[in-house]
């Protein structure tokens, strides 16, 4: 299943509840506000690379590059625009937003 | 095939889909509303013969708190609701264990029969899903 | 493949309503169907023909009236959450309709995927 | 003492109308004076005349008015804010006018304190 | 000063931004959904008890009896209504809404 | 004294008023228009005369990141209005260096000049404040 989250991992703990249900065959959309846990430096890096060694993580390019952090992406996550999104949702059976 | 008889068997075909559907429940009441009208789609999507079930993690636990007194903030008090699930034939009430350690809750403190999973277990319940609604 | 959106947040307050048009437009243009978007919670003022946003920015509302016009694309408001906002039917936008939660229901069960945009 | 409000989310969808209208009615009954209500962001869906909640529950915008009437509270809608939201002067609810940002500025200038509810 | 927390501290930030900021002199109140933060058993448990060794802290009892807590308040924990929300707004000069 | 003297006075008084403003912003931008609209409420603030601060923390700090291009989003581009705020003699712009750090964001990468203080400093400009208005 697709997992989208869309809050900002240091102002909310629906990532960390993501990332501790999300597993193996599924994947992790970040977009809105959640692109800045798939940044280099931030809080959550630790736990999206963790992540990572489990499941595809994506982060949405237009949220990154609205956010200025188009160039600061953690390696391994894949950067997506809105047309991979709709390939996502396609891919996976199910999704769930954690909002 | 007749267009009436290919009709006929299209409608039937559509009214035996069963989906299996999971409500997310992650908000406390009251701060928001997200609770309360996620409970009325509840009790609307059991007029649809579907599957249907209810998650309970993080702050949703809250949702299920016996002794909800709403009288002196002025606000309707829904959580009888919950009681009355049962007769909508909604049973399936999945609550996760994690998430009422960290708030220091007992099962006994539910105002509802539920089933506590593990976060694992919860993980596995919703992959069974056909859709998921959250909010 | 036919997808339903469900939309919990208003226009301009949240980015829900600008991220699940973007949706909408994505999916449309790789051939997929948008079979319904159900607006839900403050979703429902999404559907109000008196926003007035500054001249400099997007035009929420009228963009969803443009997808239904040009995609014939489904846009339904809960009732029950309106009455409760006060979204009437005088103030519809063009392409909106208000309908029953049954709606949202019957998109998770007809759509092929059902995704949520909120806050 | 001179008390002054700020509200930033829409009636029922989050609780700080709620709280704020518990917050002036004790005030009053201390014997405050509540010199405005200024109701920003979503805040400004606490002035239509259009919800019409369920009969069971609470309803949040004529209390508003009621405290107006009964207060003389002057309860500002942004005016921008409620351009970009649909809120308009023919919809407002009773004790309620649209009018500036400058009033809020002006509420934390003449208030003794200034009170923000928000989500 | 007054600082004023309204969100649940199992999702968001803002009871621990705000107690990083609050100090000796001010006050803490809890309203709406951050009153689960003055419950015993609560993950912030450990961080309010810590907070009252430096300044009270406030809990609004009617935002606790409806979410079923009114018997669950850490010790300490001070609980005030409607009138003593507005008491220690006049008491203190300033507040601060943690939103 | 004449009505019209104590009338004068008392006007002349008012407008003398001149309160510590501070602009509290947690919230990062374009995912609420809280950013958004605190930045209309402090131009708007500049005409009044008053002492305004702006305080950056939390993930308010991600506000003045440089580099921010919305075209993608169809969403309006106004962080370039921070850069404008020193045209309104706005110019006290405080940011939390401990938010900085949690976020591996550096001054440099931001798009206005701005005091970088620590949480300590933070609070204590909070407390010198008159008002304090968060979104």
């Amino acid at each position: 299943m697709l997992h989208i989250v869309n809050k900002s991992p240091t102002e909310r703990s629906a990532l960390a509840s993501c990332l501790a249900h999300a597993r193996k065959g599924g994947a992790v959309l970040l977009i809105e506000d959640a692109v800045y846990a798939a940044t280099k430096g931030s809080a959550a890096q630790a736990s999206v690379e963790r992540a990572l060694r489990e499941l595809p993580v994506y982060a949405l390019g237009p949220d990154l590059d609205a956010r200025g952090m188009g160039a600061s992406v953690i390696d391994g996550v894949k950067v997506v625009d809105y047309g991979g999104f709709v390939d996502l949702v396609i891919e996976h059976r199910t999704s769930q937003s954690w909002l | 095939m007749t267009q009436v008889a290919e009709d006929i068997e299209r409608e039937a075909g559509a009214e035996a889909v069963v989906k299996k559907f999971m409500f997310v429940n992650r908000k406390a009441p009251h701060g928001t509303i997200y609770a309360l009208e996620g409970l009325e789609v509840v009790l609307i999507s059991a007029a649809f013969d579907q599957d249907v079930s209810l998650a309970f993690l993080d702050d949703g636990v809250y949702q299920l708190l016996k002794g909800q007194e709403t009288k002196a903030i002025g606000v309707k008090n829904f959580s009888p609701t919950y009681r009355a699930l049962e007769g909508y034939d909604v049973e399936k009430l999945y609550v996760e264990r994690e998430s009422l350690e960290a708030r220091g809750i007992s099962e006994q403190q539910l105002l509802v029969a539920v089933q506590v999973v593990s976060a694992g277990e919860m993980a596995e319940l919703m992959e069974q899903q056909d859709v998921i609604i959250s909010s | 493949m036919n997808i339903g959106l469900l939309i919990n947040e208003g226009p301009y307050s949240h980015q829900a309503a600008d991220s699940a048009w973007q949706f909408a437009k994505a999916a449309l243009a790789r051939g997929h169907r948008i079979q319904r978007v159900f607006f839900y919670n403050d979703g429902v003022h999404n559907a109000t023909k008196l926003t007035e946003p500054p001249q400099d920015d997007r035009h929420i509302v009228n963009r969803w009236s443009r997808l239904a016009e040009e995609h014939g694309t489904d846009l339904v408001v809960c009732v029950a959450a309106g009455l409760r906002r006060g979204l009437v039917e005088e103030n519809l936008a063009p392409g909106f309709r208000i309908s029953g939660l049954g709606q949202l229901v019957e998109a998770g069960i007809e759509s092929d995927r059902l995704v949520v945009f909120g806050d």
